[in-house]
């Protein structure tokens, strides 16, 4: 995996150079992403709407959730995007344990955010804070609202969540490749790729964290 | 402008294809009237304006021989397309600020307006009297309401969204679960008018039929009176009779033992009848009060669980004529 | 143009690892503001302040680490055009609920139901008007009740 | 098919059903799309002619009630979900968009196939979900009747959200290839316009479906675990359902249309030989009406309960989509001015688009205008209008297309007596069948009514014919079809005389890579120049 000079693009051939393909893919990767925002959206605008309707109800339910655990998923999950982008720079320098090394680390990071929201979960499954018909914690003063909030707080980060676990797929498969020394200064176009996609999840939770977790 | 409506049915022969629109019986109908009567004619003269251009154009340049060239390759006319990309403008403004002027009053009841209370649930409506203290409700209720007078209706559902629509108003208005919604009015000519639901919600949508019954003040008021004392007087068995039609009841089950949307009520007191969860029950007196109260506590095998519940709505003699009618049809 | 700038484009803007890590260190001190500014009440600017941080951190990551700021300006636009259609779709529906009340108060019920209808016992005979139809709709409002804990 | 061994094309360079199968071939795909779609078209049309029938009289004809609305709700979702939504761009448009745009294939071929088999997917999940107890809801699922209805909501939804996924992913796909695959030297205004009308529907199609997933994901959540978004027994919001659901779908009906509008800008250029009039103010309407198209969906909602002052803004936008529309109605009937106008049948399609698209788009300002809406909301004008504007506009403008492009599809001409008279059934048969329903509806006759009053039973008989005579005529169209599959005549490169680039550098039918040198543009489309184009053109050169 150490000499990657070699690692020559693999031009599709309906395209007719390498730059039209890349400018392609990447064109395309940022249509997706728009839809992913926009997928986003439909909850983002249920949150306001219902935050909106009831701005008290809102205000007390969020003190359910831990703020700690909240920031620092929010760090991990930047450090994490830093990673990436490291990786697409170690590519592009053709420092192919360096990509290797970064993508692990940006692996381990997004496990990591995984194993801290599951401790979220377990702890709001624990007191009762859940959507509809299971909510059942008798200490929030208005639990008619209430499980709205728990509602739209585990279909955003549930999303949410989907998305980390299929950018971790994403990462290792392209982990696997780099290894396998697929990558080079010539062609990082799939790291740069999933990169974009891994960095959209962090940015959607950028907004997740302060809405959920902040907002009085 | 009020009366264009007018104007036009006397210039235009009164034949079914001009009549497009069924009598209108308020000020507010005669106002939509006369904007669609506008509107029908402006898109009658647009319509032209592009259909006769495009017949002569077609008939005149067709292609005689199969190697016909055009005559001219002209692509464009700067004067031309500035009009039509800017006259509708005008036209389109005109359309917004006059269906809108007559949008908004629908929701403002003026006031001293009597207040009505509309309820819509599967399938039928129920409308609560505030002043006078009377319900009317079932499939095909009448719905009076006094000449002249302005009136504002407060809409709810119970179930889904249903729409209580006038035609003849030219009024209509989403029932939504969960809020209110209103919608006033005032009806200036005597008669019966249907009473529509327009939001589809379910199976017997198209049975989900009222009437409403514009009648002049004394009318209105003995209209009034009749529907307080009627239950009083009436014997049980007939007053079980009017209830099972006026509640709705004989919507889904019949008196004949045709299997419709729940079990026939013929021969079924003193039957045991088995439930969808489980468990069987003797069908008594006690039986079909509580059923009456709390429906969903049990289903008979093989029928959706869609009886609604009457608490609230019946009285207590209420319930006893039920039962006695349901009785009278035992075998 | 040469021919290798026609076939592999411009060359890639490479950018220094320290501008990556100073960004990052950015959106940190950033996310730790946010959560301090958090303990203070701003009244009706908190959702505003807290929203501008969050509009500046997605910017930088945008920006910096999705190269928004070096790359093709089509891609930026594809993600504004998303964001502003977004938007539209929020605001449009917020102002709905918040302008229902403006005609007729009896529509403003939506959000009146958080502070005085839905004081209610939570017995369905008590809803404003009639009780919910269907079984588990009506076993639901027994069950999130606080009377049952 | 034994003509095409003979002559290399896409059709015969590989064999066997695994060829088309896993094939990456833009042009293979289109074509699978396209038999796909006239399937289930055929499967929705049967259910609209029982409608028909069973509306023939007030009360049971011969459906009962829960079946009538069964049936209205399976027409409304494979029309809108499986045929009109994926209808043009996905056949039409795959095979047809690259070959205008000088390139070998769309940008991501195995993306392209896989949106194939999602649409697949999805349609066999939403056919399968009628087996296992049909739905009633309404192609709308208004919450909560759709929360509550005993039926298979959820698998029809879920199918509905799979199909959401194959239109996102073809929109992509096409705004790529637009962007980055164009032929060198077409730059955006030598681009024919069929490739605006696409681009402005794939805008739609990534901005406005996702939406259409979350709110379909919404409804199957609220289903299964009771979330209180759209529940009102749980304190959620059905009208907000109705803006989710609209954000989408108002913008799916430019979906459906913007690619109609895009087939007949060609047909009118090709069959009046005259050069398209106004192409910029044709192909800027079509991007102001996908942007437009966002700003409008409260049109839907003006007795939904939603606030008076949202309606109003609502409908004062609505306005704005008449401009643009209105616009390339007057530049087609003007680009004939002076043509040399032929009545060939994709012609005789386009000239029924045109006169059935005024009376759908004026119509629809009937609709616009609040205190008339308010008369007229769900009842058969609605319905009568959105057909007029659906089947008399969009389906006019397929029809039309597949005929227009059928020699180069399959190398093979259309019977074109046999052609017309399909046309003119087709024609007939639509008017008659909705004509009548304006005047039902604003007599008050509302939609999705299984009884109707007395009274109204001679229109809904002369509706009902008509419908039969409709059918009638697209079983003529389809015999036309597979007659000419089979014995039409062999096509020539360019038996139309077009200038675009799939008639003049491509043979019929076209190379599995579509041109044997790489086409370079030079002028702009519809350059019918002093010479008739096939006599000087590079047709022959093709052929």
């Amino acid at each position: 995996m150490a000499k990657n000079e070699e690692a020559l693009f693999p031009l599709a051939d309906h395209f007719a150079t390498p730059y039209q393909q890349v400018e392609s893919s990447k064109l395309g990767m940022w249509l997706f992403l728009a839809t992913e925002i926009l997928l986003f959206g439909g909850l983002f605008t249920a949150y306001s709407v219902y935050a909106y309707a009831h701005p008290g109800v809102f205000k007390e339910a969020h003190r359910y959730l831990d703020v700690t655990l909240g920031m620092t998923n929010t760090i991990v999950l930047l450090f994490s995007s830093l990673t990436v982008v490291l990786a697409i720079h170690a590519a592009q320098k053709d420092k192919i344990k360096w990509v290797v090394f970064n993508l692990g680390l940006t692996i381990v990071c997004a496990a990591a955010f995984l194993v801290v929201k599951y401790f979220e979960y377990a702890h709001k499954f624990h007191a009762g804070l859940l959507p509809g018909r299971y909510f059942t914690n008798a200490t929030i003063s208005n639990p008619d609202q209430a499980h709205i909030f728990f509602g739209i707080y585990f279909l955003m980060t549930g999303l949410h969540g989907i998305h980390v676990v299929i950018g971790i797929g994403l990462l290792t498969w392209i982990l696997l490749r780099a290894i396998k020394g697929d990558f080079g200064s010539q062609y990082y176009l799939p790291i740069e790729i999933s990169g974009l996609y891994w960095h959209l999840v962090d940015v959607i939770w950028i907004f997740l964290f302060p809405l959920l977790y902040l907002i009085r | 402008m009020k009366n264009l409506n007018e104007l036009l049915q006397m210039v235009i022969p009164k034949g079914w294809l001009f009549s497009t629109l069924p009598m209108g019986i308020s000020d507010h109908a005669s106002e939509v009237d006369t904007l669609y009567w506008f509107l029908i004619i402006t898109c009658l003269i647009l319509f032209l304006l592009v259909v006769i251009p495009l017949i002569i154009i077609s008939i005149k340049y067709r292609r005689k021989t199969p190697l016909q060239r055009a005559i001219s390759q002209i692509d464009h006319n700067f004067w031309m397309e500035s009009l039509w990309t800017f006259l509708p403008f005008i036209y389109l403004t005109i359309l917004f600020v006059w269906g809108f002027q007559q949008f908004l009053p629908i929701y403002i009841a003026p006031t001293g307006a009597k207040e009505l209370r509309v309820v819509g649930q599967k399938w039928q409506w129920s409308v609560d009297y505030v002043d006078e203290e009377i319900n009317v409700a079932g499939v095909g209720a009448t719905i009076a309401v006094p000449v002249g007078q302005p009136i504002k209706l407060v809409m709810s559902s119970q179930d889904v969204i249903h729409s209580f629509y006038i035609p003849n108003l030219r009024l209509k208005q989403d029932v939504v679960p969960g809020k209110y919604t209103t919608m006033s009015f005032r009806a200036d000519r005597e008669g019966e008018y249907p009473i529509l639901c327009a939001e589809y919600c379910g199976d017997l949508h198209s049975q989900m039929l009222a009437k409403l019954k514009v009648l002049p003040a004394e009318g209105y008021a003995s209209w009034v009176n009749e529907m307080k004392s009627a239950d009083q007087e009436m014997p049980l068995l007939e007053l079980g009779t009017k209830l099972s039609e006026k509640l709705g009841c004989l919507a889904c089950h019949s008196t004949d033992g045709t299997a419709k949307l729940a079990p026939s009520f013929k021969g079924i007191y003193g039957k045991k009848e088995e439930f969808s969860g489980g468990g069987s029950a003797i069908i008594n007196d006690d039986y079909i009060r509580q059923h009456i109260l709390e429906p969903q506590k049990t289903t008979a095998k093989g029928y959706p669980p869609i009886m609604p519940s009457f608490q609230g709505r019946v009285t207590e003699r209420g319930i006893s004529a039920l039962i006695a009618f349901i009785k009278s049809l035992a075998e | 143009m040469s021919f290798r700038h026609m076939v592999l484009g411009p060359k890639p803007h490479i950018q220094s690892v320290a501008l990556y890590w100073i960004v990052f260190f950015a959106l940190v001190s950033l996310t730790l503001l946010t959560v301090y500014l958090s303990h203070y009440d701003f009244g009706a600017w908190s959702v505003l302040v807290t929203l501008i941080i969050a509009g500046t951190k997605a910017l930088l990551v945008m920006g910096f680490f999705m190269h928004l700021f070096f790359d093709n300006k089509f891609y930026a636009l594809v993600a504004s055009t998303s964001l502003i259609f977004l938007s539209i779709f929020i605001l449009s529906s917020v102002l709905d609920f918040d302008s229902r009340s403006y005609v007729d108060e009896q529509d403003a019920n939506f959000r009146l139901r958080d502070e005085k209808v839905y004081q209610r016992s939570l017995n369905p005979e008590n809803l404003p008007f009639r009780p919910g139809l269907s079984e588990p709709d009506k076993a639901l409002l027994i069950d999130i009740g606080p009377g049952e804990h | 098919m034994t003509i095409y061994e003979n002559k290399p094309s896409y059709l015969n360079e590989q064999k066997g059903l695994t060829s088309w199968l896993f094939t990456l071939d833009h042009k293979r795909i289109g074509i699978m799309y396209l038999a796909s779609i006239f399937f289930f078209f055929i499967v929705g049309g049967i259910f609209a002619l029982l409608l028909r029938t069973e509306l023939l009289t007030p009360g049971k004809t011969f459906l009962e009630a829960k079946s009538y609305n069964q049936f209205f709700t399976l027409h409304g979702t494979i029309m809108v979900f499986l045929v009109i939504i994926p209808g043009i761009p996905a056949s039409l448009g795959n095979f047809v968009l690259p070959l205008q745009l000088g390139a070998k294939d769309v940008a991501f071929p195995r993306l392209n196939l896989m949106s194939y088999y999602i649409y697949v997917f999805g349609s066999l999940l939403a056919v399968f979900s009628i087996f296992l107890g049909a739905i009633d809801t309404g192609w709308t699922f208004y919450a909560p009747y759709s929360l509550q209805t005993q039926e298979k909501v959820v698998m029809m939804v879920t199918a509905a959200f799979i199909l959401g996924f194959s239109s996102i992913f073809t929109g992509i796909n096409f705004i790529s290839t637009i962007h980055k695959l164009r032929a060198p030297g077409m730059n955006w205004f030598k681009m024919p316009l069929f490739v605006w009308g696409i681009y402005a529907t794939s805008i739609i199609q990534v901005m406005a479906t996702p939406v259409l997933g979350i709110t379909l994901a919404l409804i199957v959540v609220e289903r299964l675990i009771k979330i209180g978004i759209f529940d009102p027994t749980l304190g959620g919001d059905p009208i907000l359902f109705q803006h989710f659901f609209w954000f989408y779908s108002h913008p799916a009906v430019y979906i459906m249309i913007l690619p109609g509008m895009a087939i007949i800008s060609e047909l009118i250029t090709t069959f009046s030989q005259k050069k398209i009039f106004g192409y910029r103010l044709i192909a800027f309407s079509s991007i102001a009406i996908a942007i437009i198209s966002f700003l409008v969906w409260g049109h839907h909602m003006f007795v939904s309960g939603q606030s008076a002052l949202i309606g109003m803004i609502f409908s004062a936008l609505t306005f704005l989509v008449a401009i643009p529309s209105g616009i390339k109605v007057f530049n087609w009937v003007a680009t004939l001015y002076k043509g040399s106008i032929s009545f060939a049948t994709p012609m005789l399609y386009a000239l029924s688009f045109l006169f059935l698209f005024t009376i759908g788009g004026l119509t629809g300002v009937f609709l616009a205008v609040l205190s008339v809406d308010v008369h007229l909301h769900d009842t058969y004008f609605v319905v009568a209008h959105f057909h007029y504007v659906m089947v008399g506009g969009t389906f006019m403008a397929f029809l039309g297309g597949v005929y227009y492009w059928w020699p180069k599809m399959f190398g093979k001409m259309y019977d074109e007596r046999i052609g017309q008279l399909g046309a003119w059934l087709v024609f007939l048969g639509f008017n008659l069948t909705f004509f009548v329903q304006f005047y039902l509806g604003s007599q008050g006759m509302p939609r999705r009514y299984y009884n109707y009053l007395q009274q109204f039973q001679t229109l809904h008989v002369i509706s009902t014919m008509g419908a039969y005579l409709l059918g009638l005529g697209f079983l003529v169209v389809l015999i036309n079809w597979i007659h000419a599959l089979f014995y039409g005549k062999v096509a020539p490169a360019n038996p139309f005389h077009a200038t675009t680039l799939e008639w003049t550098h491509a043979s019929s039918p076209p190379i599995a890579h579509n041109f044997v040198r790489q086409p370079i543009v030079t002028e702009e489309p519809y350059c019918y120049g002093d010479e008739p184009h096939h006599i000087h053109g590079l047709a022959h050169k093709g052929a």
